[in-house]
């Protein structure tokens, strides 16, 4: 029975995929309860790979919840080979990309966030997340997570994971 | 083997009649042929695209018939594949695809592949510029001219640009730029509209080669900071249906050279508003022209919430603006679909479980399921 | 959760793919108790398009328990558009390729049953069946179904289903 | 935007400290690089190839790092993928990889690609005969010579020959037909193993250029009809492993120009023949060189259960052929593999879940697992 939960949870992740966190942790919760007859094994992290946040930042950035990840679409690059803001091995960054507006828990303050991709390889099929705080339509391209900004790259459109960079505070809102 | 064999036919003798005596032995066969399809597409037919996100190089189309859930075939369709185009007499199919000299690196090459309905085969392929709109699947990233002579292909380096082929001819006619519109949203013979970032369109005019005569940039029809529509508009008749991120309708008249748009309408009423329904998913609107019924998929949600699946298919008629029914589906879905005929049939599936449910369209009574079809399975189409 | 159960299905098969049809009852066995909090839905079978078996012959060339099946890797032309000895439209069937020797318990006769792959597209990716009744190691070619016979076809090696097609009867083994 | 901010402010303030007031800000980031690997690897890396049966277009190798349960990078290697080559010095990594000019149709080409290690890119290809044997992977579909100097590439189109690659030069040698016999076992620095349906190796030396100076025959070393052994082999100093379909093990000397079979063993006693246990699955033995220890996955079950996936490690010691350890894995798999170095790891996939499993080779105890590990992960490599 052992290999049953164990599929369970990566169906959740597949059906997690390209839905939004709040319906992703819906399903887990419903999923936990669904496995619960069954231990869960021991198992590492998906992703480890990710120094730990820049001073003033908190959280997990190899978690979808993360809170530079508010716009974010697509698989997390510090479970990839790379980090919240480095590119795996042999991928390239695409320069030109869309931006989000998030809210750093720490300091409650608004920052820009940019959502480089890194290309030149396939998928890496780690960590997909998917949330669309303030995403736009793709008629709107940099506001907009719709888009393989790979396309801007030097490896063309061909797309491996996603990065979130801060550039800097957001001007208040009013 | 033989003691297997033995085994075997102990088993089946506990659950089949005993064999009779001197039946008959299975005459050899000949090598196996490929199945041919009808030439008339059955209307209850859907092709199910998949763009494939983990193995993107990979595209694929899948052919069901709704009425049996049989699986009828498929086409490998290339990298970061969106849908195909179908000409209104489905005599052929045209497909926007892209490759790579190594799969994933080296040269990049787009083109359309024709593909004959019947036998599911290549035909032939026009290169395109190698610049297709790399974006989430919807119906609006290449579309033909209601005349199905040009076919539209909306294009994305980042510059904006589109690229026009004949497809009669079965030639590149050319590429034009299209600085801040995107997606292509069909309007005549000649003409198609582009969705820019002010919340206007930009008509674009063709002459009998496919040549751009026109650019027009019209006034916005919505307010990009009050309220975003989806690019997931879907045409009715002569008009497009625009549905915004909270549910307002805007309808805009494109029979005449400038667009018109009509009067704004809401799929919710006050009640369902503040009970936070919303239109989410990949597809989320499906228009079944003969009855003027609009199909909305729908969810409870916040901002944010746009894209999220929804369990909900809720029906309108786009005349009196009404809603005349509630479908709740059995799977959350991302995409929608409705037949074109008169007893049309509703389809629905989720990217996250590659499973096509089937409704009866008019009943909204549930009629069966068909598994493993994809992986991510993004579009629905019907002939 | 409506949809554990039948994510829980397709786990299943993803599971069985690639391991022996006992192995794959064993498991869809121990699944069903599984998901037994859940009522399932009704399904179509996943294929539902071969002709029924020619005379002389019982069951169901859909699923993997057809007799026929007996030394078979890789998915069901029945599933994929074509038959149990048809090919999908727009493939290319390959000539050459490995036989199995299968016992039609109509019958109670052995028959040598030739395994030919459709070939020209991507995979099918339905109805995965594997069962190694005979089979043999790559380096005896033709009894193994470890390889892509499409290397035959005029497709190359683009392999997309598999179909099990009579050729006669076995000689009495000794 | 503003209010969700808002209410999540609200739910973290219940989580977290309260945020010091006039904390610094943080500052704005430069654009992302790309990492750069160790220039030695940590013999507890190991590569993960998938064959990606659903879209064997896009095969993929992941690495990752056994003591950390990090995925390290990975690389994009084209349709049919089997496994890469690793020189023993680690400083560049060959790929035999399969590409079509339209992804599934049109032109094919096979080449090997050079990659560097450390950062994972292409380095160069040579292009080679388009014949690489397409068949379900094993760690024999190529091979390097013991002295690093020539690459050989089994093809199967069904003729069965060789290609011989010379990858310090970068240049294809020529090819060779070996009808009747596959795969490839290197036995030296000028000479390599196949095996042949009569249960014979077929002996091939080079010269220093590459090129095929003899072809020799030999004796069965086994009886086929009686008892066939997997196509599997492990080596273990200078002798090729091979273990049958019911266990025993046939020892072959590949030092000298002839091989040199030696006394068959099994890895059952008499007990455990009649419980029926089996050798399993698609990578079911893993040697460690300088213990000299047999790891074999193994399962109970009958004929044609010879690719089936056990749960079951069992450990011998190749001087002796004593037994001398039973692992039982924490789930079930196909494929097994075990780090070079002294403080060994023993790790564990199954090609229906994609999630590597880590353990303590010595004590057999469980360590940890990396999930999402592709999607039908087929073979396990060690640099």
């Amino acid at each position: 029975m052992k290999w049953l939960d164990k599929l369970s949870e990566r169906s959740a992740r597949t059906l997690a995929r390209n839905s939004s966190r709040r319906s992703f942790i819906a399903r887990v919760g419903t999923l936990v309860l669904g496995a619960a007859a069954v231990p869960l094994l021991p198992v590492a992290r998906a992703g480890a790979n990710s120094r730990p946040p820049a001073p003033g930042e908190s959280g997990d950035p190899d978690s979808c919840d993360y809170w530079r990840y508010c716009a974010i679409d697509g698989y997390l690059c510090g479970c990839c080979g790379g980090s919240f803001n480095t590119c795996p091995p042999g991928t390239t960054v695409s320069p030109i990309t869309w931006i989000g507006t998030c809210a750093n828990p720490v300091d409650g303050k608004d920052y820009i966030v940019s959502y480089n991709d890194c290309c030149g390889k396939s998928s890496c099929g780690r960590c997909m997340c998917n949330r669309n705080e303030g995403d736009r339509p793709v008629y709107q391209p940099f506001l907009s997570n719709d888009i393989n900004w790979c396309a801007g790259s030097s490896a063309d459109v061909v797309y491996n994971c996603s990065t979130a960079v801060v550039l800097g505070l957001a001007v208040a809102e009013s | 083997m033989r003691s297997l064999t033995l085994q075997k036919l102990v088993l089946l003798a506990w659950v089949l009649p005993q064999p009779a005596i001197g039946l008959a032995e299975i005459k050899p066969e000949s090598m196996p042929e490929s199945i041919v399809l009808p030439a008339d597409p059955n209307p209850h037919w859907v092709w199910v695209s998949d763009v494939v996100f983990h193995h993107m190089a990979d595209g694929k189309a899948y052919l069901v018939d709704g009425d049996t859930g049989r699986f009828l075939g498929m086409l490998s369709t290339g990298m970061g594949f969106v849908g195909l185009e179908l000409p209104s007499d489905y005599a052929q199919i045209y497909s926007p695809e892209t490759y790579f000299s190594r799969g994933t690196r080296g040269e990049r090459t787009d083109v359309i592949t024709f593909y004959d309905p019947r036998e599911l085969k290549p035909t032939g392929e026009v290169v395109i510029p190698p610049k297709r709109f790399p974006g989430m699947p919807t119906h609006n990233h290449s579309a033909i001219t209601d005349d199905d002579r040009f076919l539209i292909v909306y294009n994305f380096t980042p510059a904006q640009s589109v690229s026009v082929i004949d497809v009669r001819e079965r030639r590149l006619v050319g590429e034009t730029e299209t600085a801040g519109c995107a997606l292509v949203l069909p309007s005549g013979d000649r003409r198609f509209q582009m969705m820019c970032g002010d919340g206007s369109l930009l008509t674009v005019t063709l002459n009998d080669q496919g040549e751009v005569t026109a650019k027009q940039r019209n006034e916005p029809f919505f307010d990009p900071q009050a309220d975003w529509v989806t690019e997931k508009a879907v045409r009715f008749e002569d008009t497009w249906i625009f549905v915004s991120f909270k549910g307002n309708v805007y309808p805009v008249d494109v029979s005449a050279e400038r667009p018109k748009p009509g009067p704004v309408w809401s799929l919710f009423n006050q009640a369902e508003r503040e009970a936070s329904w919303r239109p989410g998913g990949l597809q989320h609107l499906a228009v079944h022209q003969t009855s003027g019924k609009l199909y909305a998929l729908v969810h409870q949600g916040g901002d944010g919430s746009h894209k999220d699946p929804g369990q909900d298919v809720w029906v309108y008629d786009l005349k009196t603006q009404r809603q005349l029914q509630r479908i709740e589906l059995d799977k959350l879905s991302t995409a929608i679909e409705v037949s074109k005929d008169d007893t049309p049939l509703l389809f629905s599936i989720f990217i996250g479980n590659p499973t096509l449910d089937i409704y009866d369209a008019v009943s909204g009574k549930y009629l069966r399921s068909v598994e493993e079809i994809g992986l991510t399975p993004t579009l629905l189409q019907t002939p």
